[in-house]
C-alpha cells in the first residue's frame, strides 16, 4: 500500500520520496515542499485520502534550522506526509482548494509558527489578538 | 432591503463560551458570516512543553470542560505507547466506562442547549436533570463532576469496588427510563421538529471536503466512528453499533445524538459486565524515551488527534492537539447562509461547539 | 391515537414534575450533600507521615504547593488554596499517604487563614528551641 | 367624591391593586414554570425584590440614544395599561363602565406593543432594532385574530360594553360554551400580545438578546417589566370577563372567590402553554396567523352572527 503511494508520488513529481520510521504507529513519507499540492491532489484522486486530521508544525531541537510540517491523513489507518521548510523564510503552498477543511489548520500553523501559505494573503488572525506584535508564539524562547 | 451585520459574541446569550460571529442579514434572512476564535486561547500546546508528563495530565484535562476524560485518555495512551507499556485490562475498561458516561452527559447537555435555544426550557431542565444523574455517578467514582482526574500515566487512579457496579447499573437503568421518556418528548414534540427539520443541511460531500467528524458527520451519512475504525483498547473487544442518519440537517443531528446516548448506555452495562479483575495500574517511568506518536480517539464530538513527540526528557518536546470542534467551526460559515435569523441558534447549537476545545 | 398520546408526553412529564418534589434544593438554606469521593480542600491528616520529599510539589500542575527546605528534617510545606485546581495529583504522588482531600465544597476565597495554609512546619519549632 | 376618585385611581382598581396583581401573577408564573421544570422556584417576595433591585441599579443609556424618548416610552406604556385597568371589571366591581369601553381597552392595551417597537427604533443597538421590527411583525400576525375573536362576545351580547357582556352571560351562561374556538384564539392572541413563550419572538434571548429592551437598565427597565405584567393581568381579567363570567349563585363573596379561581386557572394555563411549546419562527407565526387563525376567527364570527338571529 505505502509502496504504491511512494511509486505514485515519484512518478507524479519526479522527485525522491522517502519512507521514514519516525512515528511509532504511522507511515511517514517525506516529500519536498514544492510538491505538496501535486501530492495531495494525487492522494485525493487516486488513493481517496479525503480526511486530513491535522497539520502539526514543530521545530526539532537538534536541527533547529527547519520548521517541520506534518500532514496527518487518515483512511482507516494513519498516514503522514512530512515536509521540511527553512526556518528563516518558511513558505509553503496552501492546499485549501483541494481540502477546504485545512483552512483552520493552515491558519493556526501560520500564526503559531510564522509559516507563509501561498495564495492566502491577508487572512485575518484566527487565534491571536488583532494587535499581536511579538511574532509567532511557538518560536519565541520565552518560557510559558 | 438594507444589509446589516449583527455581532453574535464574544458575549451573547446564545454562546456559553466566547466566540465572535459576524453575521450579515437582510431583513430576517442570513446571507453569510465570518467567525473569529481565540478568546479562550490558553496556549496549552506551548504550556505543555514546559511541564513534565505527570503535570500535563491535569492540564490536558482542562482542554475541554465537557469531554475532559477522553482528552486525558488519549494523552495517557500516547505517553504509554512511547513508554512501551500496556496498562492492565481493568484500567482500560474503567477508562472506557468513564468515556461512555462522558458521552452520555455531553449529548444530554447538547440536547438541553438546543431545546433552550429554541425556547423550550422545560426539556432543557429535564435533560439537565438526567445529566446530573450521570455526573453524580462520575463524581462518586472519581471525585470530580467534570474534572474527573481519573487517568494517570500507567493506569487509572480509582478502582471500582463491589458497591460501585450495582450503583452504576441501577442509575443507568433509571436513566434508561428517563431517556425513553425524553426521546418520546423530543421525537414527537411538533415544534422541535418544525424548528430543526431541513435547517442547514450538509451533504456527504461537504462533510468529506471539510473533514468534519463525529455526530455531525454521522448525521450526514458518513459512517465514521473512531471507536470502531481505529479503536483504543478496550473498544476492540466491545460490541456496539454506530448510529448514522442521511438527512444531514439539525433534526438528523438530534436523532443521531439521542440514539447515541442509548448506545452508550448499553455500552456502559456491557463494560460493567465484562470488566476483568486485576490491578489498575502499572509503574510508569517519569522519563519517556524519544519517539513520536499519533493517537486518534472518538470524543463525544468526534475525532481527537494527539501528536506527541518526546526527546527523552521528562517533559514533552511537542504536543499537538486537534479537537473535533475545530472542524465543526470550519464548516459553520458555510452553514450560516440561506437561513433565517431564528435558525442561527439551531445551527450554532446544532454542530455542538466547544470553543475552549477549539482554542486550546 | 398512540401518536397523539406520544405528543402529550411532555404534558405528562410536566404534570409528573409538578406532583413530585422538586429536584433542586434551596442551597444556602438547605445543606448540600456531596458524594463520598468528592475532592475538596487539601488536608494533611497525618503530618508525621510527611517526610518532606517534595514529590507533591514537583508534580503539582498549578504550583499550589511550596516546600521551604532547610535540612532533611527541617522544612515547611505551604498550600495556596486559591491556586489549587483540586486535581488530586499531590494525593496521588505522595508515597506516604500523608496528604488527602477533605470532603467539602472547596471555597478558596473564604479561607479564614488567609491565602496560605501551612500543612506541615518543622522549621519554627526548631527555631524556638534554638532561641 | 374626590377621595372616592383617589381611592379608585390609586387603590382599587387602580395603581396598588394592579401592581399587586402583577406581582402575584409574576410569582405564580415563575413558581409554576419552575415546578414544571423540577426546580424549587422563587419565594413569594421575589418579584418585589427584583423590582426593588432594578430601581436601585445604575441607570445607563448608551451614548447617542434618544434619552427623552426612551424615558417616556416605559412611562407611556405603564400609564396606558393602568388607564385600561380602570375600565376592566374585577370580580363584578365596575366603576367606570360605558358603551364601547371594550374598544378603548383594546386600544390602550396595544399601546405597549407600539411603545416597544418605538423603543427598539430609538435605541441604537442592533438587537433593539431587530427586536422592535420583529415586535411589529408579530403585532400584525396576532392582533387581527385577537380582535376578531374578542368581537365575538360583544356581538353575542349585542353590546361593546364589558358590563353588558357580563350581565348577558349571567342569563345565557358563559360564552366559552358558545365560542370555544374564539376563546382559544383569544388566548393565542393574548400570548402574542404579552410576548410570552412560545410567541416570545421579539425578545428571543438566543437570537436578539433581549429584543427592544436590550439597552434598558435600572428604573426604566423596572417600569417596562411592571407594564408588561400589569398588561398580562389585565388580559387575563378581560378573558374572564368576556368568556368565563358566570357563577352559580349571585352572592358577592362567592363570585369574588370564583373570579380568583378563574384567574388562577388561566395563569396555570398560560404557564403550561409556555412550558410545552418551543418558540416559533417569525415566518411560521405569520403563516399560522394568517392562514389558520384568521380563517378560524372569521368562522367563529359567522357562527356567532348566525346564533344571534
Amino acid at each position: 500500500m505505502v509502496q504504491d503511494i511512494i511509486t505514485d508520488i515519484e512518478s507524479e513529481t519526479g522527485n525522491d520520496c522517502q519512507k521514514i520510521d519516525s512515528i511509532l504507529n504511522e507511515q511517514v513519507l517525506q516529500i519536498s515542499g514544492e510538491d505538496l499540492r501535486q501530492v495531495v491532489e494525487m492522494l485525493k484522486q487516486k488513493h481517496e485520502f479525503h480526511h486530513l486530521s491535522a497539520i502539526t508544525a514543530q521545530i526539532l531541537e537538534n536541527d533547529s534550522d527547519y520548521v517541520e510540517l506534518l500532514y496527518h491523513f487518515w483512511k482507516g489507518f494513519g498516514f503522514t506526509l512530512l515536509l521540511r521548510l527553512k526556518k528563516e523564510n518558511p513558505v509553503i503552498d496552501s492546499i485549501i482548494d483541494h481540502i477546504p477543511g485545512s483552512d483552520f489548520y493552515e491558519r493556526e500553523v501560520a500564526e503559531m509558527y510564522g509559516v507563509k501559505f501561498n495564495f492566502r494573503d491577508g487572512i485575518p488572525p484566527l487565534l491571536l489578538p488583532d494587535d499581536w506584535v511579538d511574532g509567532p508564539p511557538m518560536l519565541t524562547e520565552k518560557k510559558a | 432591503m438594507e444589509k446589516i451585520t449583527i455581532p453574535i459574541g464574544p458575549q451573547h446569550p446564545l454562546l456559553k463560551e466566547p466566540l465572535s460571529l459576524l453575521i450579515d442579514i437582510m431583513g430576517e434572512k442570513v446571507t453569510g458570516g465570518t467567525l473569529r476564535l481565540g478568546y479562550v486561547h490558553r496556549g496549552i500546546e506551548k504550556l505543555a512543553q514546559s511541564r513534565n508528563y505527570i503535570q500535563n495530565v491535569p492540564l490536558i484535562e482542562r482542554v475541554c470542560g465537557i469531554c475532559s476524560q477522553v482528552h486525558t485518555t488519549t494523552y495517557c495512551y500516547a505517553v504509554e505507547k512511547l513508554l512501551g507499556i500496556e496498562i492492565p485490562a481493568r484500567a482500560q475498561y474503567i477508562r472506557a466506562l468513564m468515556c461512555e458516561l462522558e458521552r452520555i452527559h455531553s449529548h444530554l447537555l447538547w440536547l438541553g442547549i438546543l431545546c433552550k435555544h429554541i425556547g423550550l426550557d422545560t426539556i432543557f431542565m429535564h435533560t439537565w436533570h438526567d445529566r446530573e444523574m450521570v455526573l453524580d455517578i462520575m463524581e462518586e467514582l472519581s471525585g470530580g463532576r467534570v474534572a474527573h482526574a481519573a487517568n494517570k500515566i500507567g493506569g487509572v487512579r480509582f478502582d471500582l469496588d463491589e458497591d460501585h457496579g450495582p450503583m452504576v447499573i441501577s442509575i443507568i437503568n433509571k436513566l434508561q427510563g428517563q431517556i425513553g421518556k425524553l426521546r418520546d418528548m423530543v421525537m414527537h414534540e411538533p415544534t422541535i421538529k418544525a424548528r430543526t427539520e431541513g435547517v442547514a443541511p450538509l451533504s456527504q460531500d461537504d462533510i468529506r471536503k471539510f473533514c468534519v467528524v463525529g455526530p455531525v458527520a454521522r448525521a450526514s451519512g458518513v459512517d465514521v466512528d473512531f471507536r470502531r475504525d481505529d479503536p483504543l483498547p478496550p473498544y476492540d473487544q466491545l460490541d456496539f453499533s454506530v448510529v448514522t442518519h442521511t438527512a444531514g440537517d439539525a433534526w438528523a443531528r438530534t436523532i443521531v445524538r439521542v440514539e447515541e446516548i442509548e448506545v452508550s448506555m448499553k455500552l456502559c452495562a456491557q463494560i460493567l459486565q465484562d470488566i476483568p479483575d486485576g490491578p489498575i495500574e502499572v509503574r510508569a517511568s517519569r522519563r519517556v524515551p524519544a519517539g513520536q506518536v499519533v493517537v486518534r480517539a472518538e470524543a463525544p464530538r468526534g475525532e481527537v488527534v494527539y501528536y506527541l513527540r518526546s526527546d527523552g526528557s521528562d517533559s514533552p518536546a511537542r504536543l499537538k492537539i486537534r479537537t473535533p470542534s475545530l472542524t465543526a467551526l470550519s464548516i459553520l460559515p458555510k452553514q450560516l447562509s440561506e437561513i433565517q435569523v431564528a435558525d442561527i441558534p439551531v445551527v450554532v447549537a446544532g454542530v455542538d461547539l466547544c470553543i475552549a476545545c477549539a482554542d486550546r | 391515537m398512540r401518536n397523539i398520546f406520544k405528543k402529550l408526553k411532555i404534558f405528562t412529564a410536566i404534570i409528573d414534575a409538578f406532583r413530585n418534589e422538586p429536584e433542586t434544593i434551596a442551597y444556602p438554606r438547605e445543606p448540600l450533600v456531596l458524594p463520598k469521593g468528592h475532592r475538596g480542600n487539601i488536608l494533611m491528616l497525618n503530618p508525621e507521615q510527611c517526610s518532606g520529599c517534595g514529590l507533591c510539589v514537583r508534580d503539582c500542575p498549578a504550583n499550589a504547593l511550596e516546600l521551604i527546605k532547610d535540612t532533611r528534617t527541617k522544612f515547611r510545606l505551604d498550600y495556596y488554596p486559591a491556586r489549587c485546581a483540586y486535581c488530586g495529583q499531590c494525593v496521588e504522588s505522595c508515597r506516604n499517604q500523608a496528604i488527602s482531600h477533605a470532603n467539602n465544597l472547596a471555597d478558596p476565597t473564604s479561607n479564614p487563614d488567609g491565602s496560605v495554609i501551612v500543612l506541615k512546619d518543622t522549621l519554627e519549632k526548631e527555631n524556638e528551641k534554638d532561641s | 367624591m374626590f377621595i372616592q376618585l383617589l381611592f379608585y385611581g390609586f387603590v382599587f382598581p387602580g395603581l396598588i391593586f394592579q401592581i399587586l396583581c402583577a406581582w402575584v401573577f409574576e410569582w405564580l408564573d415563575r413558581k409554576l414554570i419552575a415546578r414544571f421544570q423540577r426546580r424549587v422556584g422563587p419565594r413569594w417576595f421575589q418579584p418585589l425584590a427584583d423590582w426593588i433591585k432594578l430601581i436601585s441599579k445604575e441607570n445607563i443609556l448608551p451614548k447617542g440614544s434618544n434619552e427623552l424618548v426612551l424615558t417616556i416610552l416605559p412611562i407611556l406604556s405603564f400609564g396606558a395599561v393602568l388607564t385600561a385597568g380602570m375600565y376592566v371589571p374585577v370580580a363584578g366591581f365596575n366603576f367606570f363602565s360605558f358603551e364601547g369601553d371594550l374598544i378603548v381597552i383594546l386600544f390602550l392595551l396595544s399601546i405597549p406593543t407600539l411603545a416597544y417597537y418605538l423603543a427598539g427604533i430609538a435605541s441604537i443597538g442592533i438587537y433593539s432594532f431587530l427586536g422592535g421590527s420583529r415586535s411589529i411583525l408579530q403585532f400584525f400576525s396576532y392582533e387581527v385574530p385577537l380582535l376578531l375573536a374578542l368581537s365575538g362576545p360583544a356581538i353575542l351580547a349585542g353590546s361593546w360594553s364589558i358590563q353588558n357582556i357580563i350581565t348577558s352571560q349571567l342569563s345565557k351562561g358563559p360564552f366559552i360554551i358558545f365560542q370555544p374556538l374564539g376563546f382559544i384564539l383569544a388566548v393565542v392572541g393574548l400570548i402574542g400580545k404579552l410576548k410570552r413563550d412560545p410567541l416570545d419572538i421579539p425578545k428571543a434571548k438566543s437570537e436578539v438578546v433581549a429584543g427592544a429592551l436590550t439597552e434598558y437598565t435600572g428604573i426604566r427597565l423596572a417600569f417596562w417589566h411592571l407594564a408588561m405584567n400589569v398588561q398580562a393581568v389585565l388580559g387575563i381579567f378581560l378573558l374572564i370577563n368576556l368568556y368565563l363570567s358566570w357563577s352559580p349563585m349571585d352572592i358577592p363573596l362567592l363570585s369574588t372567590l370564583a373570579f380568583i379561581i378563574k384567574f388562577l386557572g388561566l395563569v396555570v394555563m398560560l404557564s403550561v402553554i409556555s412550558s410545552v411549546f418551543s418558540r416559533l419562527r417569525i415566518d411560521q407565526l405569520a403563516d399560522i396567523g394568517w392562514r389558520i387563525l384568521v380563517p378560524l376567527a372569521l368562522l367563529q364570527l359567522l357562527v356567532v352572527i348566525f346564533m344571534g338571529f
